[in-house]
């Protein structure tokens, strides 16, 4: 296994390296590719150079996601990534029947958790399917269902490339397309969540997104309903694979409303736009994870108010051509004042329907959207996701880099001209940029939006650059341009003559700025490499340190932990812990949890918070109540790992103390602020977690030693515990694990 | 117990056998055991027992060609798994290993080299493995304490009811350490160092079972069972995956494993290192779980083995166990050959142990699968006396045949499997065989795969080129039809 | 009774120290009684019981050693050896033990119990204070005056419920119902002799229990002056003193706690008392000669439902009907075999986080409990619990898990007749198409 | 107000009568499934929303198709073609109006169960 294993990692290390020179080739052939569509309509060997050139940039985005399989191992990464990954395992031995009805009585215990109806389908059949044609077809039976989940990402970060190439290209030619697409191959904020190994929705979605957007703007622009229906079949898949499919069943109506403002409505549009619509919305119905929501939440609705709207405005055209002038005048009046009243009333009972729920009906996490500080207000779940806050601004600097510069200008080409694709782009940069900025997971979302446009502004910097040095030789630059009907070569044409006449730079400069252009994207590539290897390719269970020497120190406590679980338990013993680790402890230890990270259960988190919170004896009772045989913490004190149960107790407190009125966080604050020395709060120092996290600690760091990660002396330094017992404690003391004891038999008296 | 040393005695059997043959007579010669020296071995996993049996041909006018011996007689209530018998020539220089066969449920009849003539004596050195005994006293502990074991009811006055009448008899006891915290006494009966002595006994002394508790630092570590897939690539090397159940059989700590405690004094008992031998053509190792690698493991190539130690995601206390997968590559020659008896036949040997050694073995499977569309496929165990063949008094040996699918099959590839249950370390290494007859043509199936799979994705790709307009083609001429 | 054989061999073959008797699963197995005889009891003085007791160890096929309390304590006497013990049941005769084989009291009875095995403990007014220590770790603290001096025991006096006017010597009534369980019907006839040191348990104890509680006469002098109205005195008043104390471990491990040795001598086994029988039930209960319950094969099946009716399945789905059968049965140590035990107040709950419904078997002919309950309109993972917890008995407590699981993608009911204008308009829609497609096609 | 209904009525009644035979017809399976679309909702304030699904699967369907025939109106409306026709003939167009019908209906029925 490893020694195939060990090829392809090997494959993969030397494959970037390899695949960089290309690239920077394939980078040179952008050039010749921007200058090509700006010159001549494609000829025979254009097109093949654009081919390989894709194909080169598909292959160095795949490639530039294998650092973590080099540096580590295939192993899955994340929390979230092995529950799909379990559910997918499920998938493949019992069959896709068996997922849908998956009922899971190893999570929640002991409510158990109707996974086939509250899954995104998407990502766990992809890669059944995957795993069952490598099996079925390629007769590669050793192939390991473990090992496609770990492809899937770098796998469809390609396709993301593709199909990004292919969505530009359709708004601002070729050049632009791979530009874009070498841009989003690339991307760090991008590679974060689809390196190898990370098995996230995300992962796919982002290619569903890029290629929906593709098939739409196609759709609206050819105005077949075929295209249509591959756009809301796209839709479909973007949509069973990702809750952050409302973004698009928003965006796409925001861009139609924009141009029927416009007025560049016509029936291509409305083609498009309708049948992306109601198929979609159906499509979307068929889901058991979106159901009725599709027609009765408000991120809907917004895509029915257009359509509707749109059918007016259809309407009055079409009265317009039929009627004569005055009666279409009279007509008009009387249409407007009906369809105002009609219109009236449709809003007033929609808006009643959105009032019958306290959100209106609006889901908490579109809301936090909208508001950035609801979820801190009123659902401390959603806001304890460390993915959930705002990201600082070097991080966008830092994942987006050259993207973000390029940005701007990119916006300001989009509108000359100012086509429905462009406008399409303008309007999703936009957007995104406020999504990102509220909620960092949802950079994922701008990174495609800010790689296409940085695609374009770049491909007419080089453009411009280009021509200017062709213009100095005596050939006429546009002998090869034929008349083409469609508005994007029209206006192209005209921007390009503008840019002729507009008196060019001269060669030297040119020269200069191509090489400077040719630096910068070079440039960007390393540093996206760098970034690639080093900071986003770590998984967060097996963790690594430096030596002093040099070498490499690996810190495998959490599948140490797991694994001791896993063999040293009953099968059906009930495992308590903070629910970030409830999707690994179902996955890799194979125990029942009582809450994981599909947390949709506030009240039982809240409970197994409260647990966490209260005296040992009392969370002894409760855990006793819920069956817990074994309870365990992270804790990074002996090692300095930051993010450990103790940082994560305030929310335990918080979302315990949203249900329990028992549990009030200012009691586990000491003098000020939350901490856990000295100066601690009684109440702290006495918290279950707390004895846990502590017990025993200072006979190895000694009485007053340090927590490194507090970097304080720890408030109680002995521990005593008379309900729990110690079962197991990792190498590093990162994973404790500890046994709920049982009654005892003889009740003493006293 | 060197394999060299069986091959060797082989032929010195096969001239015994004839020998006695020769000089068989009916009458059956009385035999009196004069001396009886037995060695217990308590130190192993399993009980070894090595006793030298001095007989007599004493009355009677015959010669002694052969005995019977009931170890399990002796040994009340101990499971036999491995046994043999070497008899000292006149210069006591070199042993000839004798051959024997089951009589009666569980006695052998051991023929001797040579025929002893009336009064002539001679020694046999019988040599007994037994499946292990000891249990842990007290069956829980605290970290802190030492691991007590324990071995019950050994009769140290060995009285065999067959046909045997023994002199005097002396039972020694070798214990793992010094620190005995019991042991029944039966005059004359002394504990010295690592040592219990009882004897010497006369004929006349009652029979009485014995115990006996003493530390055992080692850990009580047993393979409670190991599957051992071999696959022979017809391209490729021999792959060999053994997937492990390892657990400490020690006794349980009562107040749980604390890894303070570990750390200041990590216990010897607590196995926290596992070392596998694997032969020094070996390349391409690895050590995986379910959870993937354990990074925690290096490998020595040595001259004449790979030695791999390996620490267990988590150290063994007593009564923990592990699953985990160790895999290796071995070059085809050297292993691989030509079948020497049955002409036209490869012929892949190996030795049927897992890769870990000097622990006992519960119960071990070996799958050794051929290559797709090989014929006739032979295998089992290659061996020199009962032991592991069908006739195995001992235990149950168990063969079999399945298919794998494994890289680029179609119909998948016939395996051999057997099952083997209680070896231990100290059992004579014993190899596994699997003979097959494979066509060459069929070398060429993976080419010709590519090939297949290369020409079905280029029709498809002309297909879909062609689909644009097959849409529109039929309506269209429906169409120009009306 | 296949564990009884291995005990049997195990005794054949006993003098191993290390293959000794398993701890008992259950006390049924108990057959080495060790009585150990000490201060103010003598074969003579309670021959009456000793004989009592060696008769039905005999009669039950077990053995029985007596021995003086001076021996037992003695380090040579062989009591355990690592946790492997000699005895399975102890009747302590012996106020002034302090020793039982080399080590304290107090401690290896503690272990003795907790390894699943039983001990009758008598006190008195000289008992040491080590069987006061083990009398409070079963959960039964003998009272203690705080009379300046003298000795820290005092017994329980009476003025009005007494033999011939010794206050000492009570006649006790105050018997507990417990169903027989412990004290048959016999033995609360009569009046209870009973004289020496009475004990107090624990209100929050569910393990202990006072089989013989004193009469609202009774109390315990604690001070100068007897009665106190001090508060929290109230534990040596009446009937809250318990004269004879059972207790029950959570493993079922039996104890007796008496502050009376008197109760048990010759010299109260007159015919106008019921001591002869008490000591009678009390012995049988605590070697395990009665009272004795053992629950099996539990079983859950599907009567009507998804599935196969009839069959066992791993997941029910909600609403499911299902039937659940278990057997308890009683030991008889007459017959030495177990035999259907005959109440019918067992009950079976369905639980998830807390009971979602409880029904009370129903006994067929041979005895099997049968219970039919229908599985909540919940989905989730629950079990079913059978807890029977009565005084004297020993405790059945079993519980079996079952998920819950809600229907099926294709469960749910198709066809409903308020949607088929639904239906019918998409058939239309699609004749509409066909027609329209037509019209297209021949419209030239 | 109601002349100025009247007259529009006129006016467009005779303008439309130009409109060639086959708009015609699609008009009236527009018509049809606007109208079907109409019914289903009013039968579903009327009886109450129980087979939601099915309800939804109705309603979508007849509307799906309502608007996949306008679309397939405009495009074949000679009056509408602003310049030249790009997205080639009536085959082309109705081959993908089929396409596009055929896809709802499945996924239509599909949902309904």
């Amino acid at each position: 296994m490893a020694g195939g294993k060990g090829k392809s990692s090997s494959g993969g290390r030397d494959h970037p390296v390899r695949a960089e020179p290309q690239h920077g080739s394939s980078k040179t052939s952008n050039q010749e590719k921007a200058q090509v569509t700006g010159n001549e309509s494609q000829s025979g060997i254009a097109s093949t150079i654009e081919t390989v050139s894709l194909v080169l940039i598909a292959a160095v985005a795949f490639a530039i996601r294998l650092f973590s399989i080099v540096k580590y191992e295939s192993v899955i990464h994340e929390f979230d990534p092995y529950f799909n990954y379990r559910v997918t395992q499920l998938a493949s031995e019992k069959g896709v029947d068996a997922f849908w009805n998956f009922f899971d009585d190893r999570t929640w215990y002991p409510l158990g958790r109707v996974v086939g109806g509250t899954i995104y389908p998407g990502l766990t059949l992809t890669a059944t399917w995957i795993h069952w044609f490598l099996k079925a077809a390629l007769k590669l039976h050793p192939v390991e269902v473990k090992d496609v989940c770990v492809m899937i990402g770098p796998l469809f970060s390609s396709f993301t490339a593709i199909s990004t190439y292919l969505m530009v290209r359709q708004i601002k030619g070729r050049g632009a397309g791979l530009l874009a697409a070498s841009f989003v191959a690339t991307i760090p904020s991008y590679i974060s969540r689809s390196v190898a190994g990370s098995y996230d929705n995300e992962s796919v979605a982002i290619f569903a997104l890029t290629n929906t957007f593709y098939l739409y703007l196609k759709s609206i622009d050819t105005g077949s309903m075929f295209w249509g229906v591959a756009a809301s079949l796209s839709y479909f898949y973007m949509v069973s694979s990702w809750g952050g499919y409302t973004f698009i069943i928003n965006l796409i109506p925001i861009h139609a409303l924009a141009l029927l403002i416009i007025d560049k409505f016509n029936w291509k549009l409305y083609t498009g736009y309708s049948m992306f619509i109601v198929n979609g919305t159906v499509l979307a119905m068929v889901l058991p994870v979106i159901g009725f929501n599709a027609v009765e939440t408000s991120e809907h609705f917004s895509g029915f108010f257009v359509l509707a709207l749109m059918n007016g405005v259809a309407l009055v055209k079409y009265l317009k051509r039929t009627l004569t002038r005055e009666a279409y005048k009279k007509a008009f009046r009387l249409f407007v004042t009906t369809s105002v009243a009609v219109m009236g009333v449709v809003s007033l009972a929609v808006i009643t329907f959105a009032m019958t729920s306290p959100t209106l009906r609006w889901s908490g996490r579109s809301l936090s959207l909208l508001d950035p500080t609801y979820a801190s207000k009123y659902i401390p779940i959603i806001a304890s996701v460390s993915e959930h806050q705002a990201p600082s601004w070097s991080s966008f600097v830092n994942d987006l880099r050259l993207a973000i510069i390029l940005m701007a200008s990119g916006i300001v080409s989009c509108f000359r001209p100012l086509t429905a694709g462009s406008l399409f782009l303008v309007i999703w940069g936009v957007l995104s940029v406020y999504f990102s900025a509220v909620m960092v997971r949802l950079m994922l979302v701008l990174a495609p939006a800010a790689c296409c446009l940085a695609g374009i502004a770049m491909s007419d910097l080089l453009e411009v650059l280009c021509r200017s040095y062709h213009l100095a030789q005596p050939k006429p630059e546009d002998a090869g341009r034929k008349e083409d009907g469609q508005a994007r070569r029209r206006g192209r044409r005209r921007n390009s003559g503008s840019s002729q006449q507009r008196g060019t730079i001269p060669r030297p400069l040119a020269l200069l700025g191509i090489s400077g252009a040719i630096f910068a994207l070079s440039y960007h590539l390393f540093h996206c490499s760098f970034l690639g290897g080093e900071g986003y390719s770590s998984p967060s269970i097996i963790l690594q340190s430096r030596t002093r020497d040099g070498g490499v120190y690996i810190f495998d406590d959490y599948r140490e932990g797991y694994s001791w679980l896993r063999e040293n338990t009953d099968y059906d013993a009930k495992v308590a812990s903070w629910w970030d680790y409830g999707y690994q402890t179902t996955a890799m230890a194979d125990r029942t949890v009582l809450v994981d990270n599909n947390t949709w259960n506030n009240t039982h988190i809240a409970t197994v918070g409260r647990a966490m919170a209260s005296p040992e004896e009392s969370a002894w009772k409760q855990f006793r109540a819920l069956d817990v045989d074994y309870v365990f913490v992270i804790f990074g004190g002996l090692v300095g790992y930051s993010s450990d149960d103790i940082n994560k107790f305030l929310w335990m407190v918080r979302i315990g103390g949203g249900v329990y009125g028992d549990i009030k966080e200012r009691d586990y604050i000491g003098e000020g602020y939350y901490r856990i020395d000295e100066k601690a709060s009684p109440v702290m120092l006495n918290t279950l977690m707390y004895k846990l996290s502590y017990y025993r600690f200072a006979e190895t760091v000694g009485r007053d030693g340090q927590d490194r990660v507090r970097n304080t002396k720890f408030g109680n330094p002995d521990v005593k515990l008379t309900y729990f017992r110690e079962a197991f404690t990792s190498k590093h003391w990162m994973i404790r694990i500890y046994e709920v004891l049982e009654e005892p038999l003889l009740e003493q008296a006293h | 117990m060197g394999m060299g040393r069986t091959g060797s005695t082989l032929a010195r059997v096969i001239a015994a056998l004839s020998l006695a043959a020769m000089v068989w007579s009916g009458a059956e010669a009385a035999v009196t055991v004069t001396n009886l020296e037995r060695e217990v071995d308590l130190t192993a996993d399993s009980v070894v027992v090595a006793s030298a049996i001095t007989i007599k041909n004493d009355k009677g006018g015959s010669n002694l060609v052969d005995f019977v011996w009931c170890p399990l007689e002796l040994v009340k209530g101990k499971k036999l798994i491995w046994s043999e018998f070497d008899q000292q020539d006149q210069t006591g220089k070199d042993a000839t290993r004798l051959e024997w066969k089951v009589e009666g449920g569980d006695c052998m009849r051991v023929s001797l080299a040579g025929a002893l003539s009336p009064g002539a004596g001679t020694t046999v050195e019988a040599y007994e493995v037994y499946a292990s005994e000891l249990v842990p006293v007290p069956a829980q502990i605290r970290q802190s304490d030492k691991q007590m074991v324990g071995i019950s009811n050994f009769e140290v006055v060995a009285r065999d009811p067959a046909n045997l009448v023994i002199e005097s008899q002396v039972t020694k006891f070798y214990l793992p350490s010094s620190n005995v915290d019991f042991y029944t006494k039966v005059k004359p009966s002394q504990l010295k160092g690592k040592e219990v002595v009882y004897g010497p006994y006369g004929a006349d002394q009652a029979s009485s079972l014995v115990d006996l508790v003493f530390e055992r630092p080692e850990p009580m570590l047993e393979i409670s069972s190991v599957v051992r897939e071999i696959t022979v690539s017809s391209w490729r090397d021999v792959e060999v995956r053994e997937h492990y159940h390892v657990k400490n059989a020690g006794p349980k700590f009562s107040d749980g494993f604390s890894r303070v405690e570990f750390a200041r004094n990590p216990a010897p008992y607590i196995a926290n290192q596992l070392t596998m031998r694997v032969p020094r053509q070996a390349h391409s190792l690895f050590l995986v779980d379910v959870l993937g690698n354990i990074t925690t493991s290096n490998a020595r190539f040595g001259q004449d083995a790979v030695e791999v130690t390996a620490t267990p995601r988590f150290p063994l206390v007593p009564g923990w166990q592990t699953h985990f997968t160790f895999g290796y590559k071995l070059p085809k020659r050297g292993f691989l050959g030509a079948d020497p008896e049955r002409p036209g036949c490869k012929r892949l040997q190996l030795e049927a142990m897992p890769a870990i050694k000097g622990i006992l073995v519960r119960n071990l499977t070996i799958n050794a699968a051929v290559p797709e569309f090989s014929a006739d496929v032979e295998g089992g165990a290659v061996a020199s006396t009962a032991f592991f063949t069908d006739e195995d008094p001992f235990r149950t040996v168990k063969a079999g045949t399945a298919t794998k699918k494994w890289w680029l099959d179609i119909s998948g590839r016939p395996v051999r499997t057997l099952e083997l249950s209680e070896l231990s370390a100290e059992i004579a290494d014993l190899t596994f065989y699997v003979s097959y007859r494979f066509n060459d043509i069929m070398e060429f199936k993976e080419v010709s795969m590519f090939l297949a799979a290369w020409l079905a994705a280029f029709l498809a790709a002309t297909l879909w080129s062609r689909s644009d307009f097959t849409l529109v083609g039929p309506k269209s001429k429906k169409l120009k039809a009306t | 009774m296949g564990i009884m054989l291995v005990l049997m061999l195990v005794l054949v073959c006993g003098q191993s120290v290390i293959a000794a008797v398993p701890d008992p699963t259950s006390l049924h197995q108990a057959r080495k009684t060790l009585v150990v005889l000490g201060a103010g009891a003598t074969e003579k003085t309670h021959s009456g019981l000793l004989a009592s007791l060696r008769t039905r160890s005999d009669g039950h096929g077990g053995t029985m050693e007596v021995v003086k309390s001076k021996e037992a304590a003695a380090k040579s006497f062989h009591f355990r050896k690592w946790d492997r013990w000699s005895y399975d049941s102890l009747v302590l005769l012996a106020p002034d033990l302090t020793h039982l084989g080399g080590e304290k009291l107090a401690g290896v009875v503690n272990d003795f119990v907790l390894s699943g095995r039983s001990v009758m403990l008598t006190g008195s007014d000289e008992m040491s204070s080590e069987v006061r220590d083990l009398a409070k770790l079963l959960g039964v603290s003998f009272h203690e005056s705080f009379v300046d001096g003298g000795s820290k025991n005092t017994r329980v006096l009476d003025f009005f419920q007494n033999d011939g006017g010794h206050a000492e010597q009570i006649l006790a009534t105050g018997y507990a119902d417990d169903a027989g369980a412990i004290l048959s019907d016999a033995a609360k006839k009569k009046p209870l002799l009973w004289s020496g040191v009475g004990s107090s348990l624990g209100d929050d104890n569910p393990l202990a229990a006072g089989a013989v509680r004193a009469h609202s006469t009774s109390f315990c002098p604690t001070r100068k002056g007897f009665m106190s109205k001090k508060k929290g005195m109230g534990r040596f008043v009446g009937a809250q003193i318990s004269l004879v104390s059972v207790v029950q471990a959570r493993n079922n491990a039996r104890a007796v706690v008496t502050g009376s040795i008197d109760m048990l001598s010759d010299a109260s086994r007159r015919p106008e008392t019921s001591n002869a029988a008490v000591c009678e039930d009390l012995t049988d209960w605590v070697l395990g000669y009665k009272s004795l319950l053992r629950q099996r094969d539990f079983s859950h099946a599907l009567v009507e439902g998804q599935g196969v009716p009839g069959q066992t399945q791993e997941v029910y789905r909600i609403k499911d009907k299902l039937r659940v059968t278990t057997r308890v049965e009683e030991w008889s140590a007459a017959k030495q075999a177990w035999l259907p035990f005959g109440r019918e107040d067992l009950q079976v709950e369905f639980t998830m986080l807390d009971p979602h419904l409880r029904k009370t078997f129903s006994k067929d002919l041979q005895g099997t409990y049968v219970a039919d309950v229908t599985a909540p309109d919940v989905y989730g993972v629950f079990k079913f619990v059978v807890d029977y917890n009565r005084v004297g008995y020993s405790y059945i407590h079993f519980e079996e898990q079952v998920p819950i699981r809600p229907y099926r993608h294709d469960e749910y009911e198709r066809f409903i007749v308020a949607a088929y204008p639904y239906y019918a308009s998409i058939f239309s829609t699609m004749g509409a198409f066909f027609l329209f497609g037509l019209s297209v096609l021949y419209t030239k | 107000m109601f002349k100025d209904v009247m007259e529009i009525a006129g006016v467009f009644t005779r303008e439309y009568s130009k409109t060639p035979k086959l708009l015609k017809i699609t008009d009236c399976f527009i018509l049809y499934a606007v109208t079907l679309a109409a019914l289903q909702y009013a039968y579903m304030c009327a009886f109450g929303s129980f087979p939601y699904n099915a309800f939804l699967g109705g309603f979508f369907c007849s509307v799906g198709f309502a608007i996949l025939t306008v679309c397939f109106r405009m495009q074949i409306d000679p009056s509408q073609r602003e310049g030249a026709n790009k997205t080639g003939n009536l085959e082309r167009v109705f081959a993908d109006y089929c396409v596009a019908c055929v896809f709802l209906f499945f996924i239509a029925i599909s949902y309904v169960g």
